[in-house]
């Protein structure tokens, strides 16, 4: 029962990805794509919080509530936290080109369907 | 038929991965490794009460400039295709409402924005956020109006200016203690005060600009292409 | 907060997120989609606080909130057509 | 300097707002707080209050604390309102979208009275024009719809009057 | 602040959350979905200071306060997006 | 400070069963603007008296929670407004319940006005 939360985020985080994988595969709207490909990277960010996470500790920031000498038995990780918050905004930048370039080649093909977009194949 | 097969096959076996490999990573009860020496030496290190944003601007400093060169790329190719291949259909016009709320609102999102930015070495928040704050204050005024808003050519220049004060930033440390982006040789101040933690406000002010310009900049694009932004 | 009230929410929380995100490819509007998926960010947003990482929910919560929904909202201007 | 006394007190709004914020009277905090915000009144052009110094005169000051209370009071009733309604088995509800005129100087009261009536019993500004205001009601009053609706209309407006005009 | 009070507060606005997220999920239009996703992301932000308070640190509540602005300017600009972009 | 941390419970309550309800309204209203009243009313007031009740408990905090609330009744209207407005601007969704429509009889399309 202690660590059931714990594992509870663990289990949405990597929900969510295989949800996105998932659309990702199957859907063929170019822009229901890139929607499945936010929620995967939704997931990643969670996952990779969750690696850091101690239960019962508090957020990794001094003020009054925690002193400076116990800190390290107090706070949880704020590495990953880091990588997460640089990631994120990376993550949004890459799905504003992923639209743009999806407009664009359903301009071209006359269609949003990713079955006729040829040019974009290999 | 076979897609959605194959998809669920593959995702599937992706799951049970999954399945297998995350109950292995054992609930820590302690901090190890380099988290524990960040945690533990961060406060004298670089004086930032924020332990988050002093891993972020002082220890991974460099990996944030490359990031910062990532979200430029970015938004620059996001930018190069709208004005290659421009697409375009009127906007509308907002209701009175909306229009007046866009008027009033900008000054104090704006004002939260440079306190995310300001406060990121005491107080949650940081250079991301207080841009992305900032940036939105743009799309809240291209919301409440059907014209592009004006500031043609000010945009670039905050970027690269922000950019290069980063790097310049960088140098400082170089010059005086050989070693790029060494944020102490300021002195680190009192943590928790407005005025500590060396070059680390500096820096997510470098951050802040960047990201409000750039997002800034391809929020222009979509509006200069018409549509609905 | 005790173990068991912070079971319930992440519980609530993550079923809401999931079931979220299936409902965004199964939705028959893209418009719909969209929506739903601003609402997967910002509960992505409260998980975040959960686990005490409140730069990260900042983050989360202005970019999924505002930035990713512009951009899809102006995707699905540009494209049309719901699949 | 028309704009002078509105840029004013935009930056003193939003030093205030800037110590709620961060909770400190430090030097280091209230000057940054107060070049902050003088920066971010000019580059807005003081719009975020416009001339706040003009509604400080006490007799302004009473039909202010007298508005605020009018509106407090509908907004609970509107509440009560709202409640009652979800909770019976069968929601009541009688809508009806009915046009009132709007007629003030100040697009700021205009913009008041929309919000009000937005938050107030039964009643939705859906859109407004030069000189009329349209309100959708979840359950049309008795009697003459339009007079009501005026009536509703102009327990604000004439309220708000007395501040701005 | 008892056990029993804190269980009956997360169990207002837990529902509260439920039931707009299935408006969310039942929603007949986008705008009834985006009617759903105002409301549920302002008890969202009731929620976020809840939490703050029950974990006893003030900074948590600005995260709450960027929750709201921007919740806000979300809605808005799908708003802005329905009332006639397309035509 | 006995009288502060009961009227702090019974705010707290109070507005957890508004916000509670605003979440019913969303669900049970018939039409989209009724459900935009539940909506926006119901959430503005729960939402003032949630913070305030937090307020009580912790009065350090209030600045902040001040903060939140004006935010919450500056924009709260605005949005629900706009909704409401959209609604008007897609035939295809619109409620046909209305008893009255002053709107669609002026012939306002929006737009075109200044």
């Amino acid at each position: 029962m202690s660590t059931a939360f714990y594992w509870s985020i663990a289990g949405t985080a990597a929900g969510l990805v295989l949800v996105g994988l998932w659309g990702i595969l199957t859907r063929k709207h170019i822009l229901r794509i890139a929607l499945a490909f936010t929620l995967a990277d939704t997931g990643v960010n969670l996952l990779l919080v969750w690696s850091g996470y101690l239960p019962g500790r508090t957020a990794p920031i001094v003020d009054g509530t925690i002193s400076a000498s116990g800190i390290t038995s107090a706070v949880v990780d704020p590495l990953p936290q880091a990588m997460v918050l640089t990631s994120i905004v990376i993550g949004v930048a890459v799905a504003a080109l992923f639209v743009v370039v999806g407009v664009l080649a359903s301009r071209r093909t006359g269609s949003a369907d990713v079955r006729r977009m040829k040019e974009l194949r290999w | 038929m076979i897609r959605t097969l194959t998809g669920l096959i593959i995702v599937l076996v992706l799951g049970a991965v999954a399945a297998a490999v995350i109950p292995e990573m054992q609930m820590r009860e302690e901090l190890q490794g380099v988290g524990y020496s960040y945690v533990s030496r961060g406060m004298d290190d670089t004086g930032s009460s924020n332990l988050v944003t002093a891993v972020i601007v002082a220890y991974r400093g460099l990996d944030t400039l490359g990031e910062v060169v990532v979200l430029f790329c970015a938004s620059t190719a996001v930018v190069l295709i709208l004005t290659l291949y421009p697409i375009g259909i009127k906007a509308s016009e907002p209701s009175r409402v909306v229009a007046f709320t866009a008027k009033v609102l900008p000054a104090p999102i704006l004002l939260f924005g440079v306190y995310f930015i300001a406060h990121s070495h005491i107080s949650p928040g940081g250079g991301f956020p207080g841009g992305t704050v900032i940036a939105s204050v743009f799309l809240l005024v291209m919301l409440g109006s059907s014209s592009v808003p004006d500031g043609r050519g000010r945009l670039p220049a905050i970027e690269s200016l922000a950019g290069l004060s980063f790097g310049l930033l960088g140098f400082w440390g170089i010059m005086t203690v050989g070693q790029f982006l060494n944020n102490a040789f300021l002195g680190t101040g009192t943590p928790g005060t407005i005025v500590s933690g060396g070059l680390i406000p500096l820096i997510s002010i470098a951050i802040g600009a960047k990201v409000a310009s750039e997002f800034s900049g391809v929020f222009k694009a979509f509006r200069n292409t018409g549509g609905t932004v | 907060m005790t173990e068991t009230l912070m079971t319930v929410i992440v519980v609530t929380f993550g079923g809401m997120m999931i079931t979220a995100a299936i409902a965004v490819l199964f939705v028959r509007d893209l418009l719909s989609a969209i929506i739903i998926t601003g609402f997967v960010s910002l509960s992505a947003s409260v998980m975040f606080l959960l686990m005490d990482a409140p730069d990260v929910a900042i983050t989360e919560a202005s970019i999924g909130a505002v930035l990713a929904t512009m951009i899809f909202l102006w995707g699905r201007g540009k494209i049309g057509g719901d699949g | 300097m028309k704009r002078f006394p509105a840029v004013m007190s935009t930056a003193a709004v939003l030093l205030c707002i800037w110590i709620f914020l961060t909770l400190s009277f430090h030097p280091h905090e209230l000057v940054l707080g107060f070049a902050v915000s003088l920066i971010i009144a000019v580059a807005t052009k003081g719009a975020f209050t416009g001339n706040w110094f003009r509604l400080l005169k006490p007799a302004r000051l009473a039909a202010e604390v007298n508005y605020v209370l009018y509106f407090l009071g509908k907004m609970f009733m509107a509440n009560i309102d709202v409640l009652m309604r979800v909770l019976q088995p069968v929601v009541p509800v009688k809508p009806g979208i009915v046009r009132a005129s709007l007629v003030m100087n100040s697009e700021r009261a205009r913009n008041i009275v929309a919000n009000s009536i937005t938050l107030t019993p039964g009643t939705l500004t859906i859109e407004m024009t030069g000189t009329e205001i349209f309100v959708h009601w979840i359950s049309l009053p008795e009697g003459d719809i339009h007079e009501e609706t005026q009536k509703m209309v102009d327990g604000f407006a004439n309220r708000l009057k007395r501040i701005f005009e | 602040m008892s056990n029993t009070f804190t269980s009956i507060l997360f169990g207002l606005l837990g529902g509260g959350l439920l039931l707009a997220f299935i408006r969310l999920l039942k929603g007949q239009h986008g705008t009834d979905r985006a009617v759903a996703l105002d409301t549920a992301t302002l008890i969202s932000t009731n929620l976020l200071v809840f939490i703050a308070f029950l974990e006893g640190r003030s900074m948590l509540v600005d995260v709450a306060l960027v929750y709201s602005v921007l919740s806000f300017l979300g809605v808005l600009a799908i708003a802005r997006y329905l009332d006639g972009g397309l035509r | 400070m006995i009288f502060l941390s009961i009227a702090g419970h019974v705010l707290l309550v109070s507005g957890g069963f508004i916000l509670f309800t605003s979440g019913l309204g969303i669900l049970r209203m018939p039409d989209v603007w009724n459900r935009l009243h539940a909506g926006t009313k119901a959430t503005t007031l729960g939402s003032i008296l949630f913070l305030a009740g937090i307020g009580c408990l912790e009065p350090t905090w209030i600045p902040k929670l001040f903060l939140i609330v004006l935010f919450i009744i500056l924009t709260n209207p605005v949005s629900g407004h706009a909704l409401a407005r959209a609604v008007h601007m897609r035939p295809e969704e619109k409620p046909d319940n209305l008893l009255e429509d002053d709107l669609a009889e002026s012939g306002f399309e929006g737009g075109e006005e200044q």
